[in-house]
């Protein structure tokens, strides 16, 4: 029982961090950047042929890989994105599948179908409390999760940047009149969402060690459901959502049917959207009449 | 009544295309001058054709996009096998049980679709997006624990596996979860498959150009308006949603009558995305459009079979230039431009 | 036909909504007889089209009572409101872009036009027949501005004055008994206006409906309205006349005083 | 080394000629035997013949029994062989397996001798029933004559039975479904169907006491897994082996095992039965180790692969143990050679479904050389493919044709397509394959 909660507690942290990605973009672009899971994929993949064809240490691999992912998700929105920002909302969703196929294809190309085993980034041993035994790597998602969390909350709160974000997120054309450079906030935007979906990356292949182009479009999908859980745009909605949402699918497992986990899963979004359309902690907003 | 006769005029191109594809391949057919490659995807295309106009009375016509329809396609087709093998021995007229199948099919997936519908279409755009996805993958999940088989007794259920069945010696397993269904009789035939396609363009041509396909388009076009016109948004969008699904069942059931297995995991995100490309590709709201797109992407990846590493590559970048053409304005007018200059310049050469 | 009907039509009693503790409307009266043409002014920001939301019921009200032709429209939408009777323009044009001119005309007949979705997609003879009338209703409808030539273009290619002109005969096509008229004159010129306010009659002569609308331009204010109602911060300070507006000091001060500096 | 060489460049020589006069008789009017040209083909590089096979012995595993000896029964012609599988999107690992297996197997056959030859055509089929469908009517398109596929169980079952009614001779390496075979007489299979597997991994436990407690995971998605699944619980209820616990995962959930491995351990299971691919095993490993739950995995052929898993740590797969026809660590001279030639050519050590699809080439290519040898001969050029279809099932079916492959000895067939091998079992120890 409490193993199954650790479980789903660190399952949940690692939805919770790619949510985050998802949330910060849907509340400044108004998009659901459906390729934010194969942006996992590609931090993935770079950690791991930095670590494993180069040898680099494990920190450094990281980092490459924060910055690589950051560049694609500026250059994915200049190049797919912003051409579209006027279009409607059916145009952007399109758009942004077609940059995930993309991806997955561009990743198919280079690294083949074939299966990767992911290098253990997290070489400590694992935590014993009596009975129960967390992993080292589950620690480490968990702590991770709450750290990024903070950092993200008191950057939007209290930097200048993270101020330019959130007017930019209340009204676009506002926030311009008031000199705030709305392109740069959103590619700043873009950045971060991609460089968190990098160490999610790192940690969802630690946790769960197998690297394939498709790996990440399963958890991207469930992170935003996750996202739309907790009230899609709430920094705390998305990690609270991550964790509930880990925590059901592991429950789901063990005391329903591990057959119908998946299902289970995103009959609880749909629940939640027919409960609460604006999810745990989101916001109502009327459309302007 | 210029009006009505200028979008009956589309309409009866749309029929005539179908025909003459038909007569064409059916001509071919018979002389024996069409590859064996060709002649066995004329259903398929058929199906994708029926697909596509399904999903552009949903994403073009009523405005919403949905990425679940393969399932829909997937209960059409599991159910029109069940009925079609079930009634093997009793109705020994393929046609008909043919024709039994696919209207079990769409009526069962109509079913899905009000299911779906209903809490659904509360919901707007990348919500509803994102819900019909996770619906298609509810079911893709359900119809891998389904298992369904026949005896004397009649269909048996189950949800764990095959052995709790409890069937009677003699009994056949008719879907057997991830396996899917299994030696299922092929009936589709190519002329049923055109039939069904003008059934449906003839369905959705007429809808569109009535009352209530007029109201449909009006809440794609602006919601609020639609409401203050005094116009039920759900019952326009479920009407919609609901006989999209049907079409896709009905196509699903063609589908997989024409092929001896089908399983779940065919009716997954890719095939919906697949049908999307159809529709967006041949041109949102575009229903000829998306019937040539559907028809021209199914042959094409055959006729080039040595580029299948770069097929879904093409199609991605395709999708997303042809998302940013046709929606951004600069786009539009650079395209315009360059079109005009190369116009003028040929032009000039002749000249 | 200029025969004056005085019974009301529409009686609104302290309306109010709240926005997240904030209040929007407090206290909103107005009642509006049969045929009369009433305007609602006030400056940006007033609450004007927050109440054509309230009466259309895209915002349900905190508190208040609307009453239309002797029926409490509580606990009704949008939707049933319209069928009630209330028909609406929007001040930022809301048309079905991709429509033609005539089928946004039909749109508004869609609840006075008789046929089901099988009768239309079999095209049964009811089909026939309904289209037919609703058609000719359609042109005629059109044909109170000149406008039955425009009939097969597309709605979003009409310039801005006809697009509005066209969301008036869209309102008008629902049958209301109250048209709520949001700035109606938005963006158009001296002439179009004095033209527009003859149609706004007409209309009314025409139909014997009520008409509310909210406008900025004086001229147009003044010149067709019977009763005026001055709005400022939610509330109504000031009711009466157009004479009676015009020389009400505190509608001066909060509203033509202050647009006559700006001017 | 230098005659090899001397009969590679004399077959070069023969299949230019061949190709020359071959080009007309390779359209469809072309009769059996009736071909003149042929016959002189057939009858000049006798000698060529029986030098190669003498040379490359330790690779054709004496396909042909000895009764029927002598130059007269010699196998002449090209056969137009086609290969479906995924070579492409997530399955492509094993289609390409596939193509790579078979590819090597036709090279050395075609090194064998002048007369005759096979061209190979390998499709895609994206592991898709409709897709594989295309491929197989491509393929017909082309001239194919009998079919080595289709990789994957679902797309086998759609292309067998186009094949059956079209009398299309078939043979899969690797897709392991009964219904792949079952009601068509033209499909064989060279793998081990699934309840072969699932009720031999059944009586294997429990004849060498392997477990107390047995618990199961497999995949719900997977077709393969499930039937096995099956056939497992099946054989293991009637033979009494004491099942506590099963779960599932599906390819969308191949991610998190720990609900499952903790519902093994608590239920106590010292083996878990893994009737599923080495990805999702090796990431079940993997888990259960950082759980400190050791209990003994076995698999099935599935597992095979696991050690070339590219970044695996090989210490985790110690102990497995899994039935398995073929083990790339195999040290007789067949395997050896066919693993350096595999590893030449793609650059990985092979799997199970290279040698099974290495094993269809040549059972195909014996079972030719079996109808020559007791018909005087016999000329693949130009036979339609109906004929061929009957000529291969009746052979098959004969109990006296039997092959030795890399994958097992002595494999024959019943006449309903399974194949009798001898399954294997092998254990992993110190990171390599040792058999039981």
């Amino acid at each position: 029982m409490l193993n199954y909660l650790i479980n789903g507690i660190s399952l949940g942290s690692v939805y919770a961090i790619i949510a985050l990605g998802y949330t910060m973009v849907y509340g400044i672009a108004k998009m659901l950047n459906f390729a934010h899971g194969d942006v996992i994929m590609v931090g993935g993949y770079v950690a791991f042929c930095t670590t494993s064809y180069l040898g680099w240490p494990v920190i450094p691999a990281v980092l490459l890989s924060i910055f690589v992912c950051m560049v694609l998700g500026i250059v994915i929105e200049r190049l797919a994105y912003k051409p579209l920002r006027a279009a409607t909302s059916l145009a952007v969703l399109i758009t942004a599948i077609g940059v995930s196929y993309f991806l997955q294809n561009v990743a198919l190309l280079i690294w083949t179908s074939n299966p990767k085993v992911f290098p253990n980034m997290v070489t400590l041993p694992s935590l014993v409390i009596g009975d129960l035994q967390i992993s080292s790597v589950a620690l480490v998602t968990i702590i991770a999760c709450i750290i990024i969390m903070i950092v993200l909350t008191l950057f939007t709160n209290k930097t200048k940047m993270g101020k330019a974000m959130r007017a930019v997120s209340e009204d676009k054309d506002a926030a311009q009149l008031m000199g705030i450079n709305v392109n740069a906030t959103i590619s700043l935007t873009f950045a971060i969402g991609s460089g968190l979906a990098a160490i999610a990356g790192v940690l969802l292949c630690s946790a769960y060690p197998t690297l394939m182009p498709t790996t990440g479009s399963m958890p991207g999908i469930k992170a935003f459901t996750a996202a739309v859980f907790g009230g899609i745009g709430s920094i705390p909605g998305a990690m609270l959502g991550g964790i509930l949402l880990g925590i059901i699918e592991i429950f789901g497992k063990a005391y329903i049917s591990t057959q119908l986990s998946d299902a289970i899963v995103f009959s609880v979004l749909i629940i939640i959207l027919l409960v609460k359309p604006t999810g745990l902690l989101g916001k109502k907003v009327n459309e302007k009449v | 009544m210029k009006k009505i006769s200028k979008s009956a005029r589309s309409s009866f191109i749309n029929y005539g295309i179908v025909l003459i594809f038909f007569l064409f391949f059916q001509i071919m057919l018979s002389t024996g001058k069409l590859s064996n490659s060709l002649s066995g995807q004329l259903i398929p295309i058929c199906t994708y054709v029926i697909m596509a106009l399904a999903l552009n009375l949903v994403v073009g016509i009523s405005g919403e996009l949905s990425l679940g329809h393969a399932g829909f396609m997937s209960v059409g087709a599991f159910s029109g096998v069940v009925v079609a093998t079930a009634l093997k021995d009793v109705i020994t007229v393929s046609p008909i049980r043919l024709i039994l199948a696919i209207v079990i099919g769409a009526v069962l997936a109509a079913v899905a679709g009000t299911i779906i519908g209903i809490p659904v279409l509360r919901l707007q755009g990348d919500y509803l997006a994102i819900v019909t996805l996770a619906f298609g993958e509810i079911i893709k999940n359900v119809l891998n624990c389904l298992y369904i088989g026949a005896d004397s007794k009649g269909l048996h259920f189950s949800m764990k596996d095959g052995n709790s069945l409890n069937m009677e010696t003699g009994g056949t397993v008719i879907i057997n979860g991830p396996q899917g269904a299994l030696g299922i009789q092929k009936i589709s035939t190519f002329a049923a498959a055109i039939i069904l396609v003008l059934i449906v363009l003839f369905i959705i041509q007429n809808l569109v150009n009535s009352r209530a396909g007029r109201a449909i388009k009006a809440i794609r076009d602006n919601r609020i308006a639609a409401e203050s016109c005094g116009l039920n948004i759900m019952k326009y969008k479920m009407m919609a949603f609901v006989l999209s699904a049907a079409i896709a069942g009905a196509a699903g059931a063609l589908y997989a009558l024409n092929y001896s297995t089908v399983v779940p995991k065919k009716f997954d995100f890719n095939t919906s995305i697949l049908v999307l490309v159809f529709v967006v590709l041949g041109g949102i709201g575009n229903l000829r459009g998306s019937m040539i797109a559907a028809a021209i992407l199914t042959v094409l990846p055959e006729l080039l079979r040595q580029f299948q590493d770069y097929r879904m590559l093409v199609y991605a970048i395709v999708l997303i230039l042809v998302m940013i053409i046709t929606n951004n304005s600069k786009a539009k007018d650079l395209l315009g431009r360059v079109g005009a200059k190369i116009f003028k310049k040929s032009a000039v050469q002749k000249g | 036909m200029s025969e004056k009907d005085n019974r009301p039509i529409l009686e609104v009693s302290h309306l109010g909504i709240d926005f997240g503790g904030l209040t929007a409307v407090d206290d909103f009266n107005i009642s509006l007889a049969k045929t009369e043409i009433a305007g609602l002014i006030g400056p940006n920001g007033a609450g004007k089209t927050t109440i054509f939301n309230l009466l259309t019921k895209v915002y349900q009200p905190s508190r208040g009572k609307i009453v239309l032709d002797d029926k409490d429209t509580n606990g009704m939408n949008t939707i049933q409101v319209n069928r009630a009777g209330i028909a609406r323009t929007f001040q930022n044009i809301r048309l079905f872009d991709k429509l033609t001119v005539e089928d946004n005309v039909k749109i508004g007949l869609h609840n006075h036009t008789e046929y089901n979705m099988w009768s239309g997609i079999f095209r049964l003879p009811k089909y026939w027949n309904e289209e037919k009338r609703s058609h000719e209703k359609a042109l005629e409808l059109l044909s109170i501005f000149d406008m039955q030539d425009l009939a097969d273009a597309t709605a979003g290619s009409l310039p801005y004055g006809a697009q509005r002109r066209l969301e008036i005969v869209r309102a008008l096509a629902t049958e209301p008994k109250v048209l709520l008229l949001d700035e109606p004159a938005a963006g158009m010129n001296p002439s179009e206006t004095a033209e527009l306010m003859e149609n706004i009659r007409k209309i009314r002569d025409k139909f014997q409906i009520a008409v509310l609308l909210i406008e900025h331009d004086m001229n147009l204010v003044m010149g067709i309205c019977e009763g005026i109602a001055v709005l400022n911060f939610g509330k109504i300070i000031a009711k009466g006349t157009p004479s009676q507006i015009q020389n009400n000091p505190q509608v001066i001060e909060a509203y033509l005083g202050k647009k006559k500096e700006a001017k | 080394m230098k005659k090899k060489l001397l009969a590679i460049l004399l077959t070069t020589a023969m299949v230019c000629s061949l190709t020359a006069c071959g080009g007309d008789s390779a359209g469809s009017t072309a009769d059996t035997g009736s071909n003149t040209a042929a016959d002189t083909n057939a009858a000049a590089p006798a000698d060529t013949n029986a030098a190669a096979p003498a040379d490359n012995a330790a690779d054709t595993n004496a396909a042909a029994p000895a009764d029927n000896a002598g130059g007269s029964g010699s196998l002449t012609g090209t056969l137009n062989l086609g290969v479906i599988g995924p070579l492409t999107g997530p399955a492509a690992l094993y289609g390409n397996a596939v193509d790579n297996g078979a590819a090597i197997a036709v090279e050395e056959i075609n090194a064998l001798s002048s007369d005759f030859k096979i061209e190979l055509n390998s499709q895609d089929d994206e592991h898709d029933a409709e897709k594989s469908v295309n491929a197989y009517n491509n393929l017909k398109d082309w001239g194919a004559q009998a079919i080595v596929g289709c990789v994957t169980t679902t797309p086998c079952v759609a292309v067998s039975s186009e094949a059956y009614s079209d009398r299309m001779f078939m043979l899969t390496p690797s897709a392991s479904a009964t219904s792949v075979t079952e009601g068509k007489d033209n499909m064989f299979q060279l793998c081990f169907s699934d309840p072969n597997q699932g009720s031999a991994s059944a009586t294997y436990i429990s004849e060498n006491n392997l477990a107390e407690k047995v618990a199961v995971i497999y995949n719900n998605s997977d077709a393969y897994s499930t039937g096995i699944y099956q056939t497992f619980q099946a054989e293991a209820d009637s033979i009494g082996l004491d099942v506590v616990s099963v779960t599932t995962f599906t390819d969308d959930t191949a991610n998190d095992f720990s609900v499952q491995l903790t519902e093994a351990q608590n239920a106590e299971a010292d083996l878990i039965f893994l009737p599923i691919y080495y990805t999702p095993a090796s990431l079940i490993m993997q888990q259960a180790a950082s759980m400190n739950y050791a209990p003994t995995m076995f698999g099935v052929d599935g597992m095979d692969g696991i050690l070339s898993l590219e970044g695996f740590d090989t210490s985790l797969a110690e102990g497995v143990m899994l039935l398995t026809p073929f083990s790339a660590d195999a040290k007789d001279d067949a395997t050896v050679s066919f693993v350096s030639k595999y590893q030449a050519k793609a650059g990985e050590i092979p799997s199970q479904f290279a040698a099974d699809a290495y094993d269809c080439a040549y059972a195909i290519y014996a079972a030719l050389s079996y109808y020559a040898d007791n018909n005087g001969g016999y000329n693949v050029d130009g036979v339609d493919y109906t004929e061929l279809c009957e000529i291969l099932i009746s052979v098959f079916s004969d109990s006296n044709f039997s092959v030795d492959g890399i994958t097992g000895a002595g494999m024959t067939w019943t006449a309903n397509g399974e194949v009798n091998k001898a399954p294997r079992a092998v254990v992993i120890e110190n990171g390599e394959y040792v058999g039981l």
